[in-house]
């Protein structure tokens, strides 16, 4: 099954990524641009055929290893 | 008075660890991260690089790594553990330091010399240093941005100027038992003159006679 | 609608007369998979088919070259058992289509070449040239090769000592991205790119494959550039450098327990020339499985696996009995490894894809049977009308001129660039980035290696002989600087269209600039490379070789020479011959105008004279600093800013102050020492101005614009 | 208005870093993911309130800059 994890940094977290890539849009005339943030998303392909296993499967890795609890939240998205 | 060198996938700073403490009198060792024994050494060194190639986040795949569970051990019965740079990363995300660190503030890596202060010297790195030392160390770092929401971590080292963004202008923080130690500059790279600096050499000093006083695990 | 008219050999980028050859060589027409390989291996890129001929100019021979140019890197001997390996590659057209990834794998690819012949990589240096930096592509451009560069290089944990920078227009729509790397081994350790003997396995490690760079590095590099880049995007190729630190580290573990017969990186052409040439150069042949290599993607054919440009693959060759063991140390190292071929005792390449045939070719012909054309050669009639205009400043506001020179990104400081290398690692960085030449002590030896690399495109469009000549006498001085004497030089000739008469016409010249200088100094040619097409529209760029000189300091000076030693009170000489009112190719002529007239030649006996001073010098003198970008008043004011202490300089005149001829350098000393031949008292260090005849400015506003150069570019 | 940009690295591009996600998950016990691959998600607040020209402007600055078309394809949400 397809899955997809949206990473995001928690708004009260720094994200110079975000800030720089605001500055270059700002440079190139998109004065409209108000805020940037810089997510990640990660694009999984599971074994198995039972959306709620599956789920469950990924929410541990999240757990354990896809999102830093200090800096982030995560959702997890079943494509099928 | 044995002294572990983690080593890591990606890791490449571990040799040059080796050469500054052994040139100390401490007997450092290279271990592969499949380690789960450290049965018999005084502490741990995390040396700098890109453990798995700082995929995911700096640090973070190196943290569930099997060494990491004794070198947790010793952490918790007060041994020194010290990380520097992808090493002060790696013990963040494993959770024996607080925060976590970041890109830093002008999204470049950053190699180059940087003054900091000692602000702590109840800590295993920074047990020879006087308080208020002022030191020239190389930084060499991309994610050196550390960021503590939950504001304990207690600095022990800091930038003179703020060359990442880090919080507090941290350049090292330690746990609140201060053995374990996590810092981003490399002291091990300012060991003699004819590289720019021996700066390094009394926070490597500190480590090493806290290894002395340690019992081996 | 072309597809139905071109014939796939031209698809591929064969010209008639090629195809002919290979059905003359098969005695039949050629299976897909064989055009595919013959069709990669005898590309410009690959097989030197335009240059060949003119390379054997170069010197190549001296008692301490254990491998001269034909192999991955050239190695020399530098005593105790220790040897040096080094090689210089270009990524030039793949930066172009995308500069971070361009540049990452063109590290990743210099690094195999040189790990390879059994060496540890220590040490990582880049030549890059752009159009100028008011140009929005060109800073995203620069910006996405130094990031490249960087991000290489870190992860992979090599520092990168340096390089060069140039701008100009001619790189507008070319870039040139050049990389070079050194690296050290115990003499025992040596490994050759050869198959060894008949019944050795060929082991493939690393990367899996999938359909990275078909038609890309080797075709990209080997044709003019033009809109037609577009469609040859989804080539490329991406770097994964924690793959090949694992790779280096595995390797090196497979030398040290001799576990190889011979090694071969998988770079362009990957498999096709990875089997070909070790086994053509044992006198062998193989029979290759392709369905034992492992993949990236489903459903690859022959011809795409054999093309493929996949990063971070290696092809040991093992003895049978020594396979399981160079599996383990791969399972370690936690790298994939797969068999894939058996060394055969015929000349065989004989290949095979799901079962079938899809290829049977002598392994030899792939490389040894390339084209070698020996295309017209004619000296452009612009040059005499170039050297009829040659530029004459006058005399000009000193303090103004200095710091306009100061604040162009070619002359300022290159720390934007550099900080973003990690150039300390391995503890071994005596002179880092920002001084002359490179040095780094070998552990254990007091011994020091430095290296210099330089290129100057100007300079060679207004006379690629004397210019290129120069490179090699610049290189070997900055190299001396540290305390080192030049031992091998590597080059990298980056040109236009070879098929234009012109363009080869430069080749020719720059191969015999090269060759005379390395002569009078007595140091060999051990290896380099060529890059040919570099155009855009028609447009050739300038020629522009760079040359490496690698050095050897015996013993490594006790405190060797940097920019920041100098004291108040010391005082300042200038080492070298008078200067001649030239500025033919110097950065004064570039702030004024279009290049002209004819650049002053090299001479050999003051260059040998004054590289002997400088390295005698090292080790009593706190700074030596040649003259070079910018000319002396820039010399001087880097050691200032370097310092942070001014100096009073006593000398005058637009040439003697501005003037780039060759063969001078600065040395800063404490009074009442042992005056050198060839050198004249300038002035002396002190207070916080630089104090030129009656003008003078303070250190502080010559630190501003230098430090600004590039950064302030960048913003615009 | 809050826009979200997915940019996904295209399927033939070699990924690296998801390949090495993908190992340290099999090696946490994770055996069931059969591949994984890194994309990135940019949200963005934009000044204006017209859905149709706020996308306009959002697609010109993933062609001009948020995007690499050599190695990527982007995706372009207007969340209100
Ligand atoms: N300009 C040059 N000067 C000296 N040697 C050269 C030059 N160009 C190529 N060579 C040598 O030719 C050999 C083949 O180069 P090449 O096929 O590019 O090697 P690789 O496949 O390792 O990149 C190398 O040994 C290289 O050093
Ligand atoms: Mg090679």
């Amino acid at each position: 099954m397809k899955v997809r994890v949206t990473i995001d940094r928690r708004s009260e977290i720094a994200d110079p990524e975000g800030h720089t890539v605001m500055r270059a849009l700002h440079d190139l005339g998109f004065e409209d641009v108000q805020e940037v943030r810089m997510n990640r998303v990660i694009d999984l392909e599971i074994a198995g055929d039972d959306p709620g296993e599956v789920r469950r499967r990924v929410v541990e890795m999240c757990e354990k290893l896809l999102a830093n609890p200090v800096l982030e939240d995560f959702e997890v998205e079943i494509l099928g | 008075m044995r002294v572990a060198v983690a080593v890591f996938p990606g890791s490449n700073c571990e040799h040059d660890v080796v050469r500054a403490l052994g040139t100390l009198g401490a007997e450092p060792e290279l271990v592969w991260h499949r380690e789960t024994d450290l049965e018999g050494f005084n502490g741990v060194v995390l040396p700098g690089g890109f453990a798995h190639g700082d995929a995911l986040r700096t640090g973070a795949i190196a943290a569930l790594s099997p060494i990491m569970e004794p070198v947790r051990r010793m952490a918790e019965s007060g041994k020194p553990v010290l990380g520097i740079c992808n090493g002060f990363q790696i013990l963040c995300e494993a959770g024996m330091l607080p925060g976590a660190l970041i890109a830093n503030r002008d999204l470049a890596f950053i190699c180059r010399f940087v003054e900091v202060e000692v602000v702590d010297t109840g800590t295993v790195l920074t047990a020879a240093a006087e308080p208020g030392q002022m030191l020239r160390i190389p930084l060499n770092s991309y994610e050196g941005n550390w960021v503590d929401p939950a504001r304990t971590g207690r600095v022990v080292v800091r930038y003179a100027d703020d060359p990442n963004g880090s919080q507090d202008r941290a350049a090292a923080v330690a746990n609140e038992a201060g053995n374990v130690v996590g810092i981003m500059p490399h002291p091990e790279r300012a060991s003699d003159p004819l590289l720019g600096s021996d700066d390094g050499l009394v926070l490597l000093e500190g480590f090493v006679r806290s290894l002395r006083a340690s019992v081996p695990a | 609608m072309t597809t139905m008219e071109t014939p796939v050999y031209a698809q591929l980028g064969m010209t008639e007369e090629e195809y002919r050859s290979v059905v003359s060589i098969l005695g039949r027409e050629p299976r897909p998979a064989e055009l595919a390989m013959y069709s990669v291996m005898w590309s410009e890129h690959c097989s030197y088919k335009s240059s060949r001929a003119h390379l054997r100019r170069f010197p190549t021979e001296a008692p301490w070259v254990v491998v001269g140019p034909g192999e991955n890197a050239g190695v020399v001997d530098i005593g105790d058992g220790w040897l040096a390996a080094i090689r210089i590659e270009s990524h030039n057209h793949p930066s172009f289509v995308e500069p971070y990834q361009g540049a990452a794998t063109g590290v990743g690819g210099i690094l195999r070449d040189v790990f390879t012949m059994g060496a540890r990589p220590v040490a990582l240096w880049n030549q890059i040239r752009f159009g100028p930096l008011d140009q929005p592509r060109n800073r995203y451009l620069f910006n996405g090769v130094v990031g490249g560069i960087a991000g290489y290089g870190n992860a992979v944990g090599v520092p990168t000592l340096g390089g060069e920078i140039e701008f100009d227009d001619c790189y507008s729509g070319n870039p040139l991205v050049n990389v070079m790397c050194l690296g050290i081994l115990r003499k025992e350790q040596l490994v050759l790119g050869t198959a060894g003997e008949p019944g050795n396995v060929a082991v493939l490690l690393g990367a899996a494959t999938g359909r990275d760079g078909i038609g890309g590095a080797s075709v990209l590099a080997s044709a003019s550039f033009d809109e037609e880049a577009a469609t040859k995007r989804p080539s490329v190729q991406v770097g994964d450098p924690f793959e090949e630190k694992k790779l280096i580290e595995a390797c090196l573990e497979l030398y040290e327990r001799d576990l190889v017969a011979g090694i071969q990186d998988l770079g362009a052409a990957g498999l096709s020339c990875a089997t070909s040439e070790p086994a053509g150069r044992a006198g062998l042949g193989m029979d290759v499985d392709l369905d034992r290599v492992h993949l990236r993607e489903t459903g690859m054919t022959a011809p795409e696996i054999l093309m493929s440009e996949s990063q971070e693959r290696m092809l040991a060759f093992v003895r049978p009995d020594n396979v399981d063991e160079v599996l383990e140390v791969a399972e370690r190292w936690e790298i994939d490894a797969s068999v894939i071929g058996t060394v055969r005792a015929d000349d065989r390449l004989v290949v095979s894809h799901d079962g079938e045939l899809v290829a049977d070719v002598p392994a030899a012909s792939l490389a040894d049977d390339a084209p070698l054309y020996h295309r017209p050669v004619e000296r452009p009639g612009w040059l005499d009308d170039l050297w009829s205009r040659p530029f004459q400043p006058g005399e000009v506001p000193v303090i103004d001129t200095l710091l306009d020179l100061l604040r162009q990104p070619g002359v300022g400081s290159a720390a934007w660039a550099y900080e973003q290398y990690d150039h300390m690692l391995f503890l071994g960085t005596v002179v880092g980035p920002g001084h002359d030449g490179s040095l780094l002590r070998v552990a254990g030896t007091g011994k020091g290696l430095a290296v210099s690399t330089d290129g100057n495109g100007r300079l060679c469009l207004l006379d690629p002989r004397r210019g290129s000549a120069r490179l090699v006498w610049e290189a070997a001085l900055n190299v001396a600087v540290t305390g080192a004497r030049p031992l091998a030089t590597v080059d990298n000739l980056n040109l236009g269209n070879p098929e234009k008469p012109e363009v080869m016409w430069q080749l020719v010249e720059v191969v015999e600039g090269i060759s005379g200088a390395c002569e009078a100094l007595g140091i060999p040619v051990v290896g380099g490379n060529v890059s040919l097409y570099n155009e855009t529209d028609g447009a050739d760029i300038n020629p522009t070789p760079v040359v490496g000189v690698l050095g050897l300091a015996d013993p490594m000076p006790a405190l060797p020479p940097r920019l920041d030693r100098a004291e108040p009170g010391m005082e300042i000489w200038l080492i070298g011959p008078e200067p001649t009112d030239n500025f033919a190719g110097s950065h004064l002529e570039r702030l004024h105008g279009p290049a002209g007239g004819r650049p002053t030649a090299a001479d050999p006996e003051v260059g040998l004279a004054v590289i002997d001073e400088a390295v005698r010098l090292a080790h009593v003198a706190p700074v030596l600093h040649d003259v070079s970008d910018g000319g002396l008043a820039v010399t001087i004011a880097e050691i200032c800013i370097a310092s942070g202490v001014g100096a009073t300089i006593e000398l005058e005149g637009t040439a003697e102050l501005f003037g780039e001829d060759p063969h001078r350098f600065v040395a800063v000393v404490t009074p009442g020492w042992d005056p050198p031949a060839l050198g004249r008292r300038i002035g002396v260090m002190g207070g916080d101005s630089l104090r030129i005849g009656d003008e003078s400015v303070s250190v502080a506003a010559l630190a501003e614009a230098w430090r600004g150069a590039i950064p302030e570019a960048m913003r615009s």
